[in-house]
């Protein structure tokens, strides 16, 4: 009898609570998102999972002792975005960026979205109950970059208390650029502008390749070491597919390594969502800042690529500046569907492409000036 | 309150001018590595792998074969 | 000289003890019956070699600053018992489950091994000698479970000095399966039962198989929070694959990851295989226990399936109720294999796969019991 | 020692209860989801995957260039 | 203004050091040996890049709470060696070495490379400004062996400050064994000596490719405990492999698991080459006592084969001496290609992997030798 | 100083004695095992796998009906 009351108190119906309910619904929500409407669901499948596990009452599965608490040093020390950083760095191909290297311009632009949604962050201290710290601000920020594992590692850096609903932010919204960007970029240009071919792009040797992931990690060594972690991963792998004298390496760091590590981050990072920090007026403040980050990131890389176009003598067709944001390859597969719409002889893929691999550059650098000068 | 706003549109202006001058510089660098590359080591650019469509074309016979063997393959390696 | 002298005090001859070369001996054991017998040598020949790394005088590979000592780490924390259900989880299809759902109360019915050895646990405490306390029993009483991960979950929360004994015990039982087997299932069944034909399943659709874990995991999180660690990772691995948005990280769960979770998980299994902890007379009575509640197990699945036939419109065949215990597929298998002896035309496997796979959740949920009741 | 016996004779009533209870309540659940998939969800069963053995029929040479080609194949992986 | 200061003090320009510029050309140096010049790049652009990313100022990534931090405790724990010695195990073939067993002979005999530098290392004492203890000379001489995962193991137990140096000049030798070894052999040989062609082996069975790393482990626990980690692990390795039963597990301990341990192996040595450590006249000592050692033990694998022809009736190539250094399979391959340039109908490489696979056991006992007797 | 040379000449010849009792009990042993399985477990030795290759007498059609499938199939398993 002893036993079956203690039994009925641990169970986890008499142990819920309204906000561990609640953040339940949260996890199913996003697997229903990953499943359903296949938004990012190598990213946002774990993490729902974990938001579930990590709120089951008694359990304590993201305590002290439980299997998210221990998988959660991986985040907090930066183990797990690192390798992930590297993983991408073997999937990148840097080739039409070298082809067309000031189409990295539009890369640099398309920033403007962290910053300015850093801003708004501090702006809504102005709402009673809201108060956002420069470091707090700055990981929101970040989401702007539309790259998972650098919001999250800068998170983790500067506000770990943020983390989950960062994190959600970045990868939904992520998986949301084919919504969220199209009616902006519609808007800042004309037909005649989405018209426009690019002209074919020249090939880029093997040496070229070989050679940019260096140069690109001694400009960060020279500038900006505090963004070389990142930059250093993503450059490692980078050149072991470039190199292609470690194909094995390179083929594990692109695939069983990053696998492994995406269902670690996943559920470490669903850990964070839990009631306590989660459901809190700030969570509404950073998915509206978030959207808000995208949309304006999108808007620059466009208005940037219109002004080059001023400029430039070769023609560049602005609907790539909106894959500036990064969100590899989503953005530059808009860019080539808008394209094709105004004009079915334009394609754009592998001219966006290279706004795209720049985004992700861009936004590590922009990571790097945030975690060397807000302290 | 005002002084976070201030660190922040400082903040602001600093960081895109990093980002800006970072890729500026890296646009400086790659071209001027792709024409020292290209005049030191000019070799024939990488190819990209073409990989023929031809499914269409070839009786199904061989195709279920190939499947069978790959299915063979697949567990055989687990 | 003095080097030869010390160099000879450091030799293996000079130090052995005999519990050391003893437990060396069963260490080779373990290797003759995985490379030439085929018990189990995915967890047999690790743990063996882990035994016989472990009782090397001298080296400490299992001592503070060794290999082993480190790898152990994951099974104090639990990390690879929970790591192999997901890896397991994703390898299994609960299509046939879910057709002919009714499969499941074998396999709780075959848990009856789990509970009968805990009390025969208790039982041998009157011999002199034997001190099983309440932890003790509920560990060595999930050997009846059939299943490895979950044994060693188990044990390692409850009674981390019986582990290597109890995980001894629960693979080479569920490999010797084909032997326990039979007879009890020949005694408990008439020729004409081990005749019956069972009508052919239903197709299940992708939707079902998606819904499921989860609502497998809501179940376990509402009834039985204990158990949400083991049947939380077995449901994260499930949907992986049922899901298929995930594919490449189903994949890597199912292999590479597994794979290195295996080595590590049966080398560190194989440490505590150490003279002091394993030459007792408990592990006798282990061994004799684990025996039994397979036997207990088999005979309770049997049994169930025929009272079940008594009531149920669709004949259901006796034999797959032996498929309860779990031990997938050998338990199926053998199933399918009686049952083809007494009618040539009599294909049980997918029928016994339903309860197998069942075996796998009820033993999970004895497993939450014993963890939130045995204190 | 009694005692202990007696708190295992429990364990094993309140265990199996349990194990029974919630088995039961999947079954429940199972036979519910099942007929509401069924009826809002009506899609087509997942057919499982036939591979077919037709591997004798054809002829030595095919299956060789497979062979050769899996191995070349492999040896790239690696 | 302040922040452009700020700023401005934390680039790398600003914070740079002569020892760590030096010593991130040492990097790049190894990255281009690797890419450019082929030299063992699986290990040599890891280590090259772990090398720059250690020295880059403020970022602090080889320090307490940086990625290469962590992954450095893989190595001073000695796990990170030990899980590449069980995948070279599993990749290792001893059929040749069965079916000729007294090829083990000169895999003895190049250890002498391994003794002569450790005392040529002491010898060395004698310059003023070098101070090597014991330990040093013993992790020195352990280049000898020319075999990265002992080298590396040894160091990291007795040396821990050279691990740095004495890895990067083990991998480099082990490239240049094409250059170093030809020259020797050569030298040590006569035209009719080379000529001699090796009679055919016989067909080793599966039974003596299983019982063979078993054999092996009891040796070495009886008679040098100290080498049971090295031995233990590569004859698991082994053991997966040769037994047949658990290829999964062998097949992700050769592909898998050895190329994520290597990358987080190789970034993690580099991390050991910082100036402080490195840029030291002991460098210097190093690199000159290590070709004497890749030297030394090539022969005296020669000079063992010459001495083991007069007695032996069959005929020896004295050319597949000096595979017994290790270098699998570099060193083999050279006594082949020296064969075939005297002789072009004799294939020595079957024969020359029997003394090269004799070597790696050979270092891992002269390595127990060190670990039990240097204290 | 000297003292630590003579450590090391010790440590050289102790060093080698042992690797060559080693080595030499392993010849030893190797032997007497092999003289033994031959004797008990005469199993017929382990042939090495042969692949054939035949790629050249093949039809192009086949092999691009190969390549296409290790594509497909590769795409498969990411
Ligand atoms: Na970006
Ligand atoms: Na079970
Ligand atoms: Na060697």
């Amino acid at each position: 009898m002893e036993n079956l009351i203690s039994l009925w108190q641990s169970t986890g119906i008499y142990n819920f609570t309204g906000g561990q309910a609640f953040m339940m619904l949260v996890g199913f929500l996003l697997l229903f998102l990953a499943i359903k409407k296949g938004f990012e669901p190598l990213l946002l499948l774990p993490i729902g999972f974990g938001a579930i596990l990590s709120n089951i009452p008694v359990a304590g599965i993201a305590e002290e002792g439980g299997l998210l608490y221990y998988l959660y040093f991986g985040i907090k020390a930066g183990i797990f975005p690192l390798l992930i950083f590297m993983g991408v760095g073997a999937m990148t191909d840097f080739g039409p960026m070298i082809a067309n290297p000031k189409t990295l311009l539009l890369g640099a632009a398309a920033q403007f979205g962290i910053f300015a949604s850093l801003l708004g962050a501090l702006a809504l201290n102005a709402i009673p109950g809201l108060e956002f710290t420069l470091k707090d601000a700055a990981a929101i920020g970040i989401i702007g970059g539309a790259d998972g594992p650098t919001a999250i590692y800068v998170a983790s850096k500067l506000s770990p208390d943020l983390l989950g609903a960062i994190a959600v932010a970045a990868y939904s919204y992520m998986a949301l650029v084919p919504l969220i960007q199209p009616p902006i970029m519609r808007a800042l240009t004309t037909e005649d502008e989405r018209k426009i071919e690019m002209k074919q792009m020249r090939a880029v040797s093997k040496a070229e390749k070989i050679v940019f992931p260096l140069m690109l990690l001694l400009l960060s060594i020279l500038l900006l070491p505090s963004a070389t972690p990142l930059i250093g991963m993503f450059a490692l792998g980078n050149l072991m597919n470039a190199s292609g004298v470690v194909e094995r390496l390179s083929q594990t760091a692109q695939n069983e390594l990053i696998n492994i590590v995406t269902i670690f981050l996943g559920l470490s990072v669903g850990s964070k969502l839990n009631a306590h920090a989660f459901l809190q007026i700030e969570t509404l403040g950073i998915l509206a800042l978030g959207a808000c980050a995208f949309a304006i990131g999108t808007a620059s890389g466009v208005i940037m690529a219109k002004i080059m176009n001023r400029f430039s003598d070769t023609p560049i067709n602005p609907l790539i500046g909106a894959a500036g944001v990064s969100a590899v390859p989503m953005a530059a597969r808009v860019a080539n569907k808008l394209g094709l719409e105004s004009n079915p002889h334009n394609f754009l893929l592998m001219h966006a492409m290279g706004p795209n691999v720049a985004g992700v550059i861009g936004s590590a650098v922009a990571a790097g000036v945030l975690l060397s000068l807000v302290k | 309150m005002s002084e976070l706003m201030g660190s922040g549109v400082e903040l602001m202006f600093v960081g895109m001018g990093i980002v800006f001058l970072f890729l500026t510089m890296l646009v400086i660098a790659i071209n001027l590595m792709s024409s020292l590359v290209q005049r030191f080591f000019p070799e024939a650019p990488a190819t990209t792998l073409v990989v023929p469509v031809v499914t269409s074309t070839i009786d199904k016979q061989t195709v279920a074969a190939i499947t069978a063997a790959l299915h063979q393959y697949r567990n055989k390696q687990k």
